[in-house]
């Protein structure tokens, strides 16, 4: 089938009731994506496909200085959307915006790893000086790991502006950027409308003249918009993806993906009794992960082995979950010195796919082996902050753990602070030596059976229950083609790369 | 048509049903009133009065009705007349004055226009042709500046001032008969002499009959050609004005007149001390039977607590409801 | 008077509600918080569960059941707060007048220029989730309306020859407030707190439409038709039959008050002809 | 009138600062971090250096006094979430709730009060019989769950309306959102009216209007309406409050983009300079709408016009 | 009858009583103006005399009871009770006020407390004021009952198991429950029915007797009060305008106001147009200049209508009146005398 020039592609937005920011270097919600996926453009993309980030902006890369120098050859033919040609100066002009330490922008995370970057945060120096411009399309960039830029540089956190554009006060109001779409309009809390960017850099794309990204918080609401033909993509929690399996009208629509990210309960071992091995294995034995990942999570989920997902080079298929087993939990347990049990408290949000449900689930599992649960809601923003400051005695979490095998195993160094992604402030010297050995790794082979190797190490000392990877769900209208299987998240498409046909209602 | 009387009551009978029960809260209520003459009807309160001149009016609404009797206005009966037809009556011929002329009007209407509507109702008049007439009608109540006051709003006019609109008002289309319902009660002493002076010349001049209802004898004695005067429900005595307060037949006005002090008694008879009434007023549900009165009646026998009496022609003219009357 | 139909069937319908929570314990069949067994999960209406279990396998007839516990406690501690702070502050600026009643008069303008919900939301988002963040956020965000009758109440009682014979007699301010004010004011009191009673149930389904409703896993009907919404279609039980019961307590409240108020209002009397 | 208005406006000061003292000081003591509004894992050093940005060093009370100062000259502050100035967020957001609700608003009254005047003609009868259920009705059931089932109803099985959105196609998208939040306040209108109506009725001036010889239509249209009105203003001015309260739901249900929507947003992340505009935008506009009902009521009502 | 009497007679003596009220204006205290109620007002009672207290509605003589009796406080002014100055004391001392005057109200039915029952309204004043003993109480309570004409069984029932003549007489023991020295009755049968109030007068004056107590007798209806007072102050606008012994008030009227009054009465005996004083009621927040009864008075003139009010002048017998030409008048009237007062209009 030939892709159709023209329509209107009506995509929704289901996290939440409002974009955060049409700044998207302040944002870094899923949400925002999905429109900065059509109105922008970072370094780097992900390709599905072949499942890693490829060059975006670069039509080549060659690396050299023992992998730490990457010399990018840049596009010339991509124009942001008020007509300017790209250069070197817009990368370096919007890497030295998110290192700005005044705004703390969440991609400064990513960012850091450039050489010189940290210092431009810490106010230190103006310029970043592991970045520099050979001419106007030639980049050389110094990093301060041996690490894949594409795993940093792909997210929309990275995107690229126009150099001083972006600093305006009226760019918030009417943002620019290289994507395939140009923001026409934005109706805070309903919608953002895109329309085409004839210079786009792709020939022939995008296709369709239009984007509307209409936000819809509500599940059951978007239910009945996309039933109705009102919207061309839902998201679908476990409730409708049931109704939509069983129903022979819908059931065609459905496209699923497994994502990167790992459901996990982090358990905290300043907490007494979670500071032993054994008992934080005793829970993966207690929980029936399974049942609740059938019967509560209607299989929208893969069972957790360990800390990498399925999409991960590093996962390996022949490890097996921790199997179901009250009896050998509250034998742990004994050994650990709580034959009686014992109580926490355990934090959670109420999130459908991975908060307060799944924790109501497990508690009656828990009480069997005697380990009595006391929780304590709060609300995601709240959430982030305790998991951060570590102020918990256990919590429950969705978190990225992927695409880079190596940045997701990161997060259980000694040397990764609490704050930024050890959440369980797990410190082992036998693990990190593990790890480090594979950052070292040349070859690729080696390094992913070192990785996976530490991915077992987790999977041993269990530092969290190990629940679930997520399997995005997402209802797609049949007019509307082209829908790629990100891992990374389900609602970021390429919108060039999508088509509807002429059985939109939309036209 | 002379000699008919204006308004002839036969008997009548006003229910009150209370949701359980009806119970008669007046009954056997006959009077007749003629031409511009004037009727009072005493009683304390309770008594009556205010359902008997709402029956007259046909504004009786639920829980009271008409259980029985009849009501003729200048040779028709009432009751038997469509509700237009009566509405014709209403505000047109028969007129009525309330208690409360702080109540009486619509607060957030102009009086000019309460009176206005008098004209626009019963005279088919315009509302610009009525707003004229109602500034005379204002005029003719002796309003000052009446041109001006057509616009006030009740609250800003004093009671009496009030009064007078609501007079205006009953007035307006020369009505037959004029009810008053204690007009002058909400008043001072000095403005109720003007008011009732007011009324009473009015009438006089149009030939209004006046039916003037009160619990205070002496106005109505001073008003009124003849007075009624009611007890729980029923007339006990209906005498010309002069006679009733020298020689009072029926027990009850006659304790009624001892009770009262009167302005110039002390001075005359010295300070003794006042003649009672012992007991209450019954309660409308609970009415003794025979004479109402019995349980507080001094002369009271065994017929009295079981037969009600009837109503006896008085030699010097008048009727009495009373076993024992002199 | 006639037993007036509304208060009837609302008095038979909260009394219904207030005895299905207290007798809690006899009435539910499982545990509405541990008995939970996905191997349940979601079974329509049946005669083993009357009301179908939800989607953890809970028993939705007991989660129900104890959900009265949860919501009526709600309803009735929060409109109690609100009714003291209510009476306690019109009572006392009807009765004092004064620079005080300008106090209570400014701070019930404030209360009223606040929609309740949304104050009730900010102080949700202040406390955090939970039940007694709950009492204290409806308990403190409704109150202007009592206080505005108490303080009108208060106002034209005082004029009431009883209440000045009280001040004649020598009796201290507290004692009037409290034994010649207070008990002649509780009729329309009482009126607005049932009504009050009913919005506060709604609320507390609302703040956890929200996000910031009861904790769990103690069942409120509030969160478990919150939480239910997603399924509305495919398990419909499970909104159903909370739903139900809120409406139904809420309808019995609303019944109630208006029965109450026929009753005990005397400005809905009606009045002679 | 002026000097009313003037006073009146006066008197709304101490209310609007009241009301920004104790938004401020409820969300000064709100628990997580503000700067966790903004990044995940921003560097320590650079959350301090935020927080002396924003002042969030100082002292409640100079806090407070920048914040009014500022407030003074229209300036609500910068959102920590979005980085723009909260009153270019708000100036967004203030139409469509506006929309929103003067649309419930008009809804509701035009059904609720003619629906409370024929009841309260035949009291006990049939219409008002059924007019009161379906009021008790509407006020006892949960407005979320009510707006799924207008959704359901209206936009998936008749197919008449759309089921969200806001704007391009004008009024049809306003319809369903505002009648679910139309119908509570719909119920209560038609339960004041008939109060309202039924009180009146048994005044003294309506007898006296009987006594004139009125048929009982014009006594309603003459004398009683005019009068119910003054209380039914009431409960209108009064309901505004309500009605933007429960906009919240609705917005968030329907995805409107009013204040309501942004408010939960705010307040579930902790965008406190945008939860305190917000707040007080609603208050603004209570208020507002208030001093208008009472202007209205001078119209209606002569005894307050010349008080 | 008017002999001079010791000054250690006197219970209770007003002097230069003054109490004005702030209407109007809002929060801002903007238009806030002053309504004079009682502007300047003397009165004295003497032990075991019953003063009567008349006027129009709105004259002022509530206000001056509501003074006496501590719950107003008045802007100017003196007031002696029993030897003591109650004005200018804190308001704690209620309770001392209340065991030596108390006051009967006149709505017998807004005056009870409906959740109160009888025994509760007369016990709950004793235990204030310090009356513990339970025999005592009961003793005092079915006393007082006695006295009033109640039987102590009936201490036990709620107001509105009562007639309205039975509330007026719980009104006056609750009056009495603590031998207070001076009792205020402001309109106490006015809203009885007819037939009922000759009890309550008679009860009340029985019971001046017995107990030895003073009245101040407010009302309308100038047949009781002729009936009951010994002593009659006539209030116009906020002042007395004729002070004196009963006899001269209603024989001698001195005052024009005074004399209007008391030919409006209209006489059952006596058929006779009513007399008319023309003119509306002032308002009491724009009095009239000059003698505040002026526009309304038939006799008068210029020097009534533009000088400041007369002033209150009181003649050898005792009887006081504020009037400019209150020789004149007399003379006319002596003159017109036979028709009982009542003037032609
Ligand atoms: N609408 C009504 N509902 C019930 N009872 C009523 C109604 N109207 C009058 N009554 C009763 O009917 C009886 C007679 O009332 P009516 O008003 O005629 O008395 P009245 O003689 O005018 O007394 P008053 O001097 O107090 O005006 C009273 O017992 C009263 O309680
Ligand atoms: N609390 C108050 N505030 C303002 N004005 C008042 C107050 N109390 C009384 N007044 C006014 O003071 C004046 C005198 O009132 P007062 O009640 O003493 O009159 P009165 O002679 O007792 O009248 P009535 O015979 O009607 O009882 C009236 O104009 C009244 O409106
Ligand atoms: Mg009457
Ligand atoms: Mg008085």
């Amino acid at each position: 089938q030939t892709p159709r020039k023209g329509g209107t592609i009506r995509m929704t937005a289901p996290y939440g009731s409002s974009f955060t920011s049409l700044d998207i270097h302040t944002t870094q919600r899923a949400q925002d994506e999905i429109y900065a996926k059509a109105l922008h453009r970072s370094l780097y993309t992900w390709d599905s496909a072949e499942g890693k980030p490829v060059p975006e902006l670069a039509k080549e890369v060659v690396v050299s200085g023992g992998g730490l120098v990457h010399t990018f050859k840049l596009r010339d033919d991509a124009y942001f959307h008020d007509g300017r040609k790209m250069t070197a100066d817009d990368i370096i002009w919007t890497f030295n915006r998110i290192m700005d330490g005044t705004k703390a922008y969440p991609g400064a995370r990513y960012v850091r790893i450039i050489e010189g970057a940290a210092a431009v945060e810490k106010g230190q120096a103006k310029e970043i000086s592991g970045l520099k411009k050979i001419d106007d399309f030639t980049l050389e960039m110094k990093l301060t790991e041996k690490v894949d830029p594409g795993f940093y540089f792909f997210t929309a956190l990275t995107s690229i502006y126009p150099a001083d554009e972006g600093a305006k006060d009226s760019f918030i109001q009417h943002p620019i950027g290289l994507g395939p779409f140009k923001f026409v309009e934005h109706v805070p809390g309903s919608r953002i409308v895109l329309e085409r960017w004839d210079k786009f850099y792709k020939p022939g794309k995008p296709y369709a003249d239009k984007v509307i990204v209409s936000i819809m918080g509500e599940a059951a609401a978007r239910d009945v918009a996309f039933r109705n033909k009102e919207i061309d993509t839902s998201v679908l929690g476990p409730a409708q993806y049931v109704a939509y399996q069983a129903d022979p009208n819908l059931k065609g629509t459905i496209v699923e993906v497994a994502e990167v990210f790992t459901r996990y309960m982090g358990m905290n071992p300043a907490f007494k009794p979670f500071a032993d091995k054994r008992v934080r294995q005793a829970i993966n034995y207690a929980i029936d992960s399974d049942l609740i990942i059938s019967k509560l999570v209607k299989d929208k989920a893969y069972r957790a082995t360990s800390w990498l997902p399925l999409t991960s080079p590093a996962y390996d298929k022949t490890m097996k979950p921790y199997p179901y087993d009250p009896a050998k939990a509250k034998q742990l347990l004994s050994e650990a010195g709580y034959p009686q049990g014992f109580e926490f408290e355990w934090t959670t949000s109420q999130n459908e796919s991975w908060g307060l449900p799944i924790v109501s689930a497990v508690i009656p599992m828990l009480d069997k082996v005697g380990i009595k649960v006391k929780v304590k809601q709060v609300e995601t923003a709240v959430l982030a902050e305790v998991v951060r400051t570590g102020d918990y005695q256990a919590f429950i979490y969705s978190q990225q753990s992927g695409p880079d095998p190596l940045a997701a195993l990161k997060c259980f160094h000694s040397s990764t602070p609490q704050p930024a992604c050890n959440y369980m402030n797990f410190r082992n010297p036998d693990f990190d030596k593990i790890l480090d050995e594979a950052g070292q790794a040349d070859d690729s082979a080696k390094r992913t059976q070192l990785l996976q190797k530490a991915n077992a190490f987790l999977y041993e000392e269990a530092p969290v229950w190990f629940f679930n990877y997520n399997k995005a769900v997402m209802a797609v209208q049949p007019w509307l083609h082209g829908i790629q299987k990100n891992p990374t998240e389900l609602t970021h498409q390429n919108t060039e790369e999508l088509w509807v046909d002429d059985t939109s209602p939309a036209k | 048509m002379t000699g008919a009387p204006l308004i002839e009551v036969e008997d009548l009978r006003i229910d009150l049903d209370d949701g359980e029960r009806r119970v008669a809260a007046a009954e056997g209520i006959s009077f007749r009133i003629d031409r511009g003459e004037t009727f009072g009807l005493v009683g304390e309160s309770g008594c009556g009065k205010s359902i008997t001149a709402l029956a007259l009016i046909g504004l009786l609404r639920p829980p009271l009705s008409i259980g029985a009797g009849m009501i003729r206005f200048d040779g028709r009966e009432i009751q038997h007349l469509s509700a237009a037809a009566q509405r014709d009556l209403r505000g047109n011929r028969i007129a009525m004055i309330f208690q409360e002329p702080m109540t009486a009007l619509n607060p957030v209407s102009p009086v000019g226009r309460q009176i206005a509507e008098m004209f626009v109702l019963h005279k088919g008049n315009s509302w610009r042709e009525a707003h004229q007439l109602a500034v005379e009608a204002l005029a003719s109540v002796r309003v000052p500046a009446p041109e001006r006051r057509v616009n006030d709003y009740p609250h800003q006019l004093s009671g009496g001032m009030r009064q007078r609109v609501m007079i205006a008002i009953a007035l307006a289309c020369g009505p037959d008969l004029l009810i008053a319902d204690e007009p002058t009660t909400a008043l001072d002493v000095t403005v109720q002499a003007e008011i009732i002076e007011l009324m009473r010349n009015l009438c006089a001049e149009r030939g209004t009959a006046i039916l003037m209802i009160s619990h205070d004898l002496g106005l109505v004695a001073n008003v009124c050609r003849r007075v009624a005067v009611m007890y729980a429900g029923r007339i006990v005595e209906e005498r010309g004005s002069a006679d009733i307060f020298r020689t009072p037949s029926h027990p009850y006005t006659q304790g009624l007149v001892d009770s009262l002090p009167r302005l110039g008694s002390r001075a005359a008879l010295g300070r003794s001390r006042l003649k009672e009434i012992a007991g209450v007023v019954p309660a409308i549900t609970n009415f003794p039977d025979g004479c109402r009165f019995n349980p507080r009646c001094a002369h009271a026998t065994d017929i009295c607590r079981s037969v009600a009496p009837t109503a006896d022609l008085l030699e010097a003219g008048g009727l009495v409801r009373c076993h024992h009357h002199a | 008077m006639k037993l007036r139909a509304n208060l009837v069937i609302g008095g038979t319908l909260f009394a219904l509600a207030v005895l299905v929570g207290v007798l809690a314990p006899w009435l539910a069949h499982t545990d509405p918080v541990l008995d939970a067994n996905l191997m349940n999960a979601e079974e329509p209406p049946s005669w083993t569960w009357w009301f179908g279990t939800d989607d953890q396998g809970r028993d939705i007839y007991s989660r129900v059941v104890y959900g009265a516990r949860v919501s009526l406690t709600v309803g009735i501690v929060s409109q109690l707060i609100n009714s003291v702070i209510g009476v306690a502050l019109g009572l006392s600026a009807g009765y004092w007048g004064g620079w005080w009643d300008d106090v209570v008069n400014a701070l019930t303008n404030v209360m009223l220029a606040i929609p309740s919900l949304i104050f009730a939301l900010a102080i949700m988002a202040v406390l955090g989730p939970g039940l007694t963040s709950l009492l204290i956020a409806l308990g403190l965000t409704n109150w202007s309306f009592t206080c505005r009758i108490a303080r009108a109440s208060a106002l034209s009682l005082r004029n009431q020859g009883y209440v000045q014979a009280a001040t004649v007699l020598g009796y201290g301010d507290l004692r009037i407030m409290m034994t010649q004010l207070l008990p002649n004011m509780l009729g329309p009191i009482v009126v607005i707190g049932t009504l009050g009673m009913g919005s506060a149930v709604l609320s507390e389904a609302a703040l956890s439409f929200l996000g910031l409703g009861v904790r769990p896993p103690f069942p409120s009907w509030g969160s478990m038709l919150s939480d239910a919404r997603d399924q509305i279609t495919t398990a419909p039980w499970l909104s159903v039959f909370p739903g139900l019961a809120i409406f139904l307590t809420v309808l019995g409240l609303n019944l109630l008050g208006d029965g109450l108020r026929d009753i005990l209002d005397p400005h809905s009397r009606s009045r002679r002809t | 009138m002026l000097s009313f208005l003037i006073r009146r406006l006066l008197q709304t000061i101490p209310t609007v600062l009241a009301v920004v003292l104790l938004v401020f000081v409820l969300f000064s003591v709100v628990p997580g971090s503000i700067v966790s509004s903004m990044s995940d894992d921003a560097d320590p050093q650079v959350e301090l250096r935020l927080k002396k940005q924003l002042g969030l060093d100082d002292p409640v009370h100079v806090r407070f006094g920048a914040y009014i100062a500022k407030l003074a000259t229209g300036d609500f502050g910068t959102s920590f979430r979005t980085r723009e100035p909260v009153t270019a967020m708000l100036a967004k957001r203030a139409w469509p709730t506006l929309q929103l609700i003067f649309a419930a608003m008009a809804f509701s009254v035009v059904l609720g009060v003619p629906l409370g005047f024929i009841a309260a003609l035949r009291p006990g009868g049939l219409v008002d019989s059924a007019a009161m259920i379906v009021a008790v009705t509407g006020l006892s059931i949960a407005k979320f769950w009510l707006g799924l089932v207008i959704m359901y109803v209206f936009a998936l099985k008749l197919g008449w309306l759309p089921s969200f959105g806001y704007g391009d196609g004008g009024l049809k998208y306003l319809l369903l959102p505002a009648l679910t939040l139309g119908v509570s306040p719909m119920a209560l209108f038609a339960r004041t009216t008939r109060a309202a109506v039924l009180e009146i009725m048994t005044a003294d001036f309506v007898r006296t209007a009987r006594s004139k010889g009125m048929s009982e239509t014009r006594v309603v249209k003459w004398h009683v309406m005019r009068n119910a009105l003054v209380i039914i203003l009431t409960t209108v001015g009064l309901q505004f409050g309500g009605l933007m309260g429960q906009a919240v739901v609705v917005e968030k249900l329907f995805s409107w983009p009013g204040i309501g929507s942004l408010l939960v947003d705010s307040v579930l992340q902790r965008d406190i300079p945008a939860v305190q505009g917000s707040i007080l935008v609603v208050v603004l506009a209570f208020l507002a709408i208030n001093l208008l009902v009472d202007l209205l009521y001078g119209v209606i009502d002569p005894r307050i016009r010349y008080a | 009858m008017h002999e001079p009497r010791g000054k250690d007679d006197l219970i209770l003596s007003v002097e230069d009583l003054a109490v004005h009220f702030p209407v109007g204006g809002g929060l801002l205290g903007r238009n806030r103006r002053m309504l004079r109620a009682v502007d300047g007002v003397d009165l004295n009672l003497k032990r075991g005399e019953c003063l009567g207290l008349v006027g129009e509605s709105g004259s002022g003589k509530s206000t001056v009871a509501l003074s006496i009796l501590g719950l107003l406080a008045p802007t100017r002014g003196r007031i002696v009770l029993d030897g003591q100055v109650i004005t200018g004391r804190p308001s704690g001392d209620r309770k001392a006020l209340a065991r030596i005057v108390q006051m009967v109200f006149q709505d017998p039915y807004a005056s009870l407390n409906p959740r109160q029952t009888v025994r509760r309204t007369l016990e709950d004043p004793l235990r204030v004021h310090g009356v513990t003993a339970r025999s005592e109480i009961e003793d005092r309570v079915a006393t007082m009952l006695r006295h009033v004409g109640l039987r102590p069984e009936q201490a036990d029932r709620y107001p509105h198991e009562f007639s309205g003549g039975q509330r007026q007489r719980i009104g006056i023991a609750r009056a009495l429950i603590l031998n207070p020295r001076i009792v205020i009755c402001d309109e106490p049968v006015s809203a009885l029915d007819v037939s009922i109030r000759a009890q309550i007068i008679n009860l009340l004056l029985e019971l001046k007797d017995t107990l030895g107590l003073s009245y101040i007798m407010i009302s309308h209806d100038l047949g009781v009060v002729e009936h009951m007072s010994d002593r009659v102050a006539v209030m116009y606008l906020g002042r007395i305008v004729e002070n004196g012994d009963w006899r001269e008030i209603f024989e001698r009227p001195a005052h024009p106001y005074t004399r209007a009054l008391i030919a409006a009465i209209p006489d059952p005996l006596h058929h006779a147009p009513l007399a008319t004083t023309g003119g509306d009621l002032p308002n009491p927040l724009n009095p009239p200049n000059g003698c505040a009864f002026s526009p309304r008075c038939r006799y008068a003139e210029d020097l009534c209508r533009h000088e400041p009010g007369p002033v209150l002048e009181t003649r050898p017998d005792g009887h006081a009146v504020r009037c400019w030409r209150s020789e004149e008048i007399a003379g006319q009237a002596a003159m017109a005398s036979g028709d009982n007062g009542h003037t032609q209009a």
